[in-house]
């Protein structure tokens, strides 16, 4: 049996850079990710390893940093398609790693000209570093349903207040990038220091990403928040990192169903020859392909002359529809797989844990209605 | 809450067993229910709550015949009732034990449910549960290659069935391999192993149900597996090299084996379709509190009108799947009424309950993530565990597929599926 | 093949009563079904059958007590179940003639069903229902500016509504417009109509339910729309120009109105649900003969494993929904053991009843259009009729949103929805 | 209430041409669709008369056709935005039209390159032509389950029989593309007097296709016939058409639910200020926006150099997915809008019934098959 899972890119989105940084990355899989990923989840010491392999030795922390800082230094007309092919890759081999590289990505990139990227760009340098994006939330009942931190100019200082979940990585991020109300909704950058973390939690998946309450309490300088459309910026970024990321999971949901569909005999037949199995397999795939388009038109537009909020709305849809995909191609391929799908040792279920956390935390229903308030200009909420 | 279903159908008895599941649940399962997914393989916490339920409260002798120290379970006019809310109530809590719980009486249901009663088979393995410790039983019946395909008997009759019983005077000899039961991995007492007497023979006749105690020479049981969830199921492969076991513990005998493992399938559908329901129940409690808990924008969040629509939509798949679960256990009650519990209708029938209801349970857990955010991936807030326990009630007995397959050739007459 | 649900419930007048809407379909409504669409205006082959119907078998009297010529239906312990199995048969065959007889019953629920049954108004309006001649009822209630909103009693409070009813010496002056009533265009003989007797003010005793003949002057029709399908179903404009009825005509009074005119929501849920129930069972009825006959590279569709699946699913799905359907009906038979028809509760689960069954219908019309490829889209299969038709079951009494609302306040306990 | 609901197409989709011709088709829907959109379905004149200025004064049908044949001449190179552009116009007008148009233009440009190419050249350019597809079907018991229509060569001849269902114009086609076995799939051309119609049959929507089943009783000459991919071609041309199509058909269903939406207040606030009804409004932009994408991934990939078999897979995908979203568009609009989307005049049922007839008829538990066998190379039904 013989399944043809590969979809190139369209021409506009291959370049040099992209596929040699996908090369690497797929290597540090191979190398750093693949051969562990049964245990992943239970031994925390891989996924750390090989995220800081990916951080720092491929450097993909320090993608956007100037190479005067020692940086990759990719420029915003490369960013997208480096973006999509990398996070394919990591994708393939684990979210988790992927999540919390969205999350300092896509942050580095929405202070890019500004000189909250200079702080940025030093401090990604310097070492290992982990940006929890702190985003608007429902909050605790003690949180009065203020859905952005407080932020309070006191002279030339900030004065920031929240407490609530981040995104990820609150447990052992160096760095908040927090969402507050600021002259419209802005987004302020924290060090550690300034943040009351309460217990780790434990959650469904996305082993790499440690997460916990927060509180902050913090006094910044008004050089280090980010206001206007910065926040637009940083979510659009956000949703390409975490599109490309699904589409590569549906992928790798597609090929553990195919390895294990080709041993597979049902009534004496193959599995693919019985009419049922085959239809499922079919929509696994067509969830896979459809995101895989998705995704890359997201890539396109950005790369285009295209009104912001345009971009930012599409952004919304393809990290949704990329998450669903993701999620429903690993869970009608675990449909199949029954059992073996469902242990650990199979792999598929990490790919539906994950997969299905990250489609969570996206938290759809807030999201469709911000589309339709940007749409229909309606007042929600 | 209680969500609908026909209450003129429900029995004391079932009433004090729902009572008791209650008390045990919130005394035993539910401290320590957080902590089930590290206990996996150890059962430090899962052990000691399933003793209290089957040895304290009694549930490993509830189908037993009276005359050998059980409830009876077996002759009650409401037994289809009753064997849904003990899983309706245990699923609640934990929908691993209930099926822990639930794979314990399954293999007794073959002999000891009326009209099927096999009083010799009785005698001899009810003592074995009488005991005040924990006795488990485990259904021996997927194999490696071919997965469920076996319980496609309609279809396969025993053809794919590899583990092999031979005569050898008065004792079977079993070898075989067997994969993935519940309670397997050194938890059961005592199987109830799926063989043939005729490998390859398309033949019901060569069929054979036979009771293995675990402790024989020749039984070997692997470790368990590391699963998504369901951590108080504990599932491995078991080795049957030349176990020979007394003639007389084959079930009925020729025909009569394939004829009776089927209340099998229909309890099993049932029992299913009862633990997704207690699933899907808690998942309502909990998003009942944590959404009048958790706020946006100044108002709880089950205010808004977009949550309150899904939170809509999961009580109200709650409402149908309840109504159906309990209207089956019902044709299971009177045979008398509906037909037999191991007839091809009673069996669709089933199929169609656990296709439908497992379904509506995986996709209520999905959405009460999605709305919860955050919150949704928490284990704090146990919506994340039902969602990854349930999956694989969808998955097991042969998944979807094989419901399908089961429902449509007898809702639509298929001879060639 | 009949469907599951709990057999012990239906009583002999029920199964009388599907019997003859079984001979009455087969011969008054098959014949013609495939050109309903064509008859939208005219009702020329549409009036006759439910002429046949209402008059010759006499449905348009069950409701009515015995006292003044009619079945007492609403005096029955089996009221539930009956109407449910009234619809379910009726829309098996055409659900636009099911929702046509159904809402010609439904105004008189408000003063004809135990417990509160109004003998004055009974002995005024039954004898016009138990002339030989087709004579029909419609409940106005649905206005021009917020739709169904109407409906939305324990949140509205009767607020939006804007038809009145001024009270005139002994006499109601009713003015108002009313939208799309079934039945309207020119059908009804009789009105119920929901208006208000302080416009604005959210108070239950304002609302005013009060029986309008559809031959006052002042009342007029507009022409019948024309629709996706469900033709058989006439609906238009009613505008109310200072018609004047006695005071008597209100089913009640201040408060009481609204109290029994909630049995219009338990009953239309239920209604609504038996008559999308049929329209399935009609659909999984013609694929199976379909599905039988088309063959696929040598076999017939049915027999591939693919087809099979979906066709399991549309069987499964039917399963559920009608233990649903009579498991509601049984509750509302019994208000003893169940709670009032009118209570929050029952309207509750009526609403998730009939969301739920409504999206099955719609999911499995579609699926079966699905399946027949070019044939589902043909009329001469039929399934595209139901497709159409179905569609506007899911969509009236307020559609998915209003239902999951009434839901979520009921079990969640929402205040500010 | 303001809906943003423009998503311009990818940079290298745009076209002069396509622009041209779009503009034409715009006008061509104000003034012969638009007015009489409510009775389109009852009286079949208005669809006859309005294809007839489509095909032939905005010279539709004559799309491929050389210019020395009075055809536009539009090449290979332009075709795919020219068809996304043009259809995705005509969709928001009637989708019955569209679809007689997609067989018409799929079938012309299967045969390209070919004598039958010429032939049908000569028939475009004479006066109003319709093509019917015959595909492969399941059949009625008489058909003895033999999927294509049987072709035999007699000398220098071919005898064609088949008896079943074309996808569209059935009954008022001028010729028939009859998918056939002769060495492997092939694709006959036989002109309507060789065919025998039955009664013409009522159905769902799409009423600009006249449908009813006929009998093939044909001997045409070899050069009649196409060989080898020529299916697949036509497949994939079709796919794209009725991807455009239904793009087209899901924006239009945005478009009547937000006129009507901008009205409409409930529980006293405007209706897109109720989460509730806002999250309905979302998801059927969300669908019309993924249609879009998906189907100008197909245009793309359709530009570039790629593999023939990858091309035809993905627009069966695109296809699907765009015809379930227009479904879906047109029927969680009308899920809001209830009585007023069921009724006639309001236009969004005419799009819900014409979307599902597309949907129906590409007929998706086959194509799902057809995909998965394409992928894993098993041998199906």
């Amino acid at each position: 049996m013989m399944m043809k899972l590969e979809f190139e890119n369209i021409s506009e989105l291959r370049s040099d850079v992209a596929e040699m940084l996908a090369k690497s990355i797929h290597e540090w899989a191979e190398k750093e990710v693949i051969p562990y990923r049964a245990q992943i989840d239970d031994e925390v010491e891989i996924a750390d390893r090989a995220l800081k392999k990916l951080f720092l030795d491929i450097g993909m922390q320090k993608l956007v940093v100037p190479e005067a800082k020692g940086g990759a230094g990719i420029s915003f007309e490369d960013l997208p398609q480096v973006l999509l092919r990398s996070f394919e890759e990591i994708g393939k081999a684990d979210a988790g790693i992927g999540f919390v590289l969205s999350a300092l990505i896509s942050a580095s990139i929405s202070s890019m000209g500004t000189e909250v990227f200079d702080y940025l760009s030093d401090k990604l340098s310097a070492g290992l570093c982990k940006i929890a994006i702190f985003p608007p939330q429902f909050g605790k009942s003690d949180f009065k349903g203020f859905e952005l931190a407080k932020a309070v100019a006191v002279g030339d200082k900030i004065k920031l207040k929240g407490f609530g979940r981040p995104l990820n990585s609150g447990y052992d991020a160096d760095i908040f990038a927090v969402f507050c109300n600021y002259s419209g909704i802005s987004v302020a950058f924290v060090d550690a220091e300034n943040v009351e973390r309460s217990e780790q939690i434990k959650s469904t998946g996305l082993v790499a990403s440690k997460n916990c309450d927060v509180r902050i309490n913090a006094e910044i300088e008004k050089t280090r928040i980010l206001t206007g459309d910065a926040w637009k910026k940083l979510y659009t970024y956000l949703n390409l990192c975490l599109s490309a990321l699904c589409v590569g999971s549906a992928y790798d949901s597609c090929r553990i169903l195919r390895d294990w569909a080709e041993k597979r005999t049902i009534r004496g037949k193959p599995l693919g020859d019985n009419t049922v199995d085959a239809a499922v397999i079919a929509n696994v795939i067509r969830e896979a392909l459809e995101a895989k388009a998705v995704a890359q038109m997201l890539t396109k537009i950005m790369l285009e002359d295209r009104d912001d909020e345009e971009v930012y709305a599409f952004s919304v849809v393809a990290a949704l529809k990329c998450s669903d995909s993701a999620f429903n191609s690993a869970d009608r391929a675990m449909e199949l797989m029954a059992s073996q799908g469902y242990a650990r040792e199979g792999l598929l279920e990490k790919q539906w844990r994950d997969a299905k956390s990250i489609r969570t935390l996206l938290n759809p229903s807030h999201l469709l209605l911000e589309l339709s308030a940007n749409y229909f200009g309606s007042k929600l909420w | 809450m209680e969500f609908a279903r026909i209450r003129e159908f429900e029995s004391p008895l079932e009433r004090y067993m729902a009572e008791i599941i209650r008390d045990w649940g919130e005394k035993y399962v539910i401290p320590h229910r957080r902590n089930f997914d590290e206990d996996w393989k150890e059962h430090r916490t899962i052990e000691p709550a399933l003793e209290k339920l089957m040895v304290d409260y009694g549930i490993q002798t509830a189908v037993w015949p009276e005359e050998f120290g059980g409830w009876g379970l077996g002759s009650s006019d409401y037994f289809g009732s009753i064997c849904a809310r003990v899983m309706e109530e245990i699923g609640r809590y934990d929908t691993g034990i209930a099926v822990s719980v639930g794979v314990t009486l399954w293999p007794i249901f073959v002999i000891a449910v009326k009209p099927h009663i096999n009083y010799d088979l009785c005698a001899e393995f009810a003592p074995l549960f009488m005991r005040k410790k924990l006795t488990m039983a485990a259904n021996a019946m997927t194999e490696p290659q071919g997965g469920s395909d076996i319980e496609n008997l309609d279809e396969l009759k025993g053809k794919t069935i590899r583990t092999t019983a031979k005569l050898d005077g008065d004792e079977w000899v079993i070898n075989g391999h067997k994969l993935w039961p519940t309670n397997s991995g050194g938890v059961a007492d005592l199987f109830g192993v799926v063989c043939t007497t005729n490998p390859g023979v398309p033949d019901e006749k060569n069929f054979a149900y036979i009771y293995v105690p675990a402790d024989l020479p020749g039984v070997k049981q692997g470790e368990p597996y590391r699963k998504a969830g369901m951590a108080a199921d504990k599932n491995s492969d078991i080795w049957f090299e030349n176990v020979r076991v007394p003639k007389r513990y084959r079930a009925w005998g020729e025909g009569l084996d394939a004829k009776y493992f089927r209340i099998i399938i229909s309890t099993g559908c049932l029992g299913s379709a009862g633990m997704a329901l207690g699933a899907m129940e808690n998942i309502y409690e909990i998003l009942f509190e944590k959404c009048s808990e958790l706020r946006y924008r100044g108002r709880p969040l089950k205010e808004n009108t977009a949550v309150a629509a899904v939170l809509a939509d999961i009580a109200a798949e709650i409402e149908i799947c309840r109504s159906a679960v309990y209207t089956y256990a019902r044709m299971l009650d009177r045979p008398d009424y509906y037909g037999d519990r191991f007839s091809a209708e009673m069996i669709a029938r089933g199929r169609a309950l656990k296709l439908k209801v497992c379904d509506a349970c995986c996709r209520v857990a999905e959405r009460a993530m999605d709305l919860l955010g955050h919150y949704g991936i928490d284990r704090n807030y146990d919506v994340e565990k039902h969602w990854r326990d349930v999956k694989i009630i969808q998955l097991w007995m042969g998944g979807r597929q094989l419901c399908q397959m089961d429902v449509a050739r007898y809702f639509y007459d298929c001879k060639q599926l």
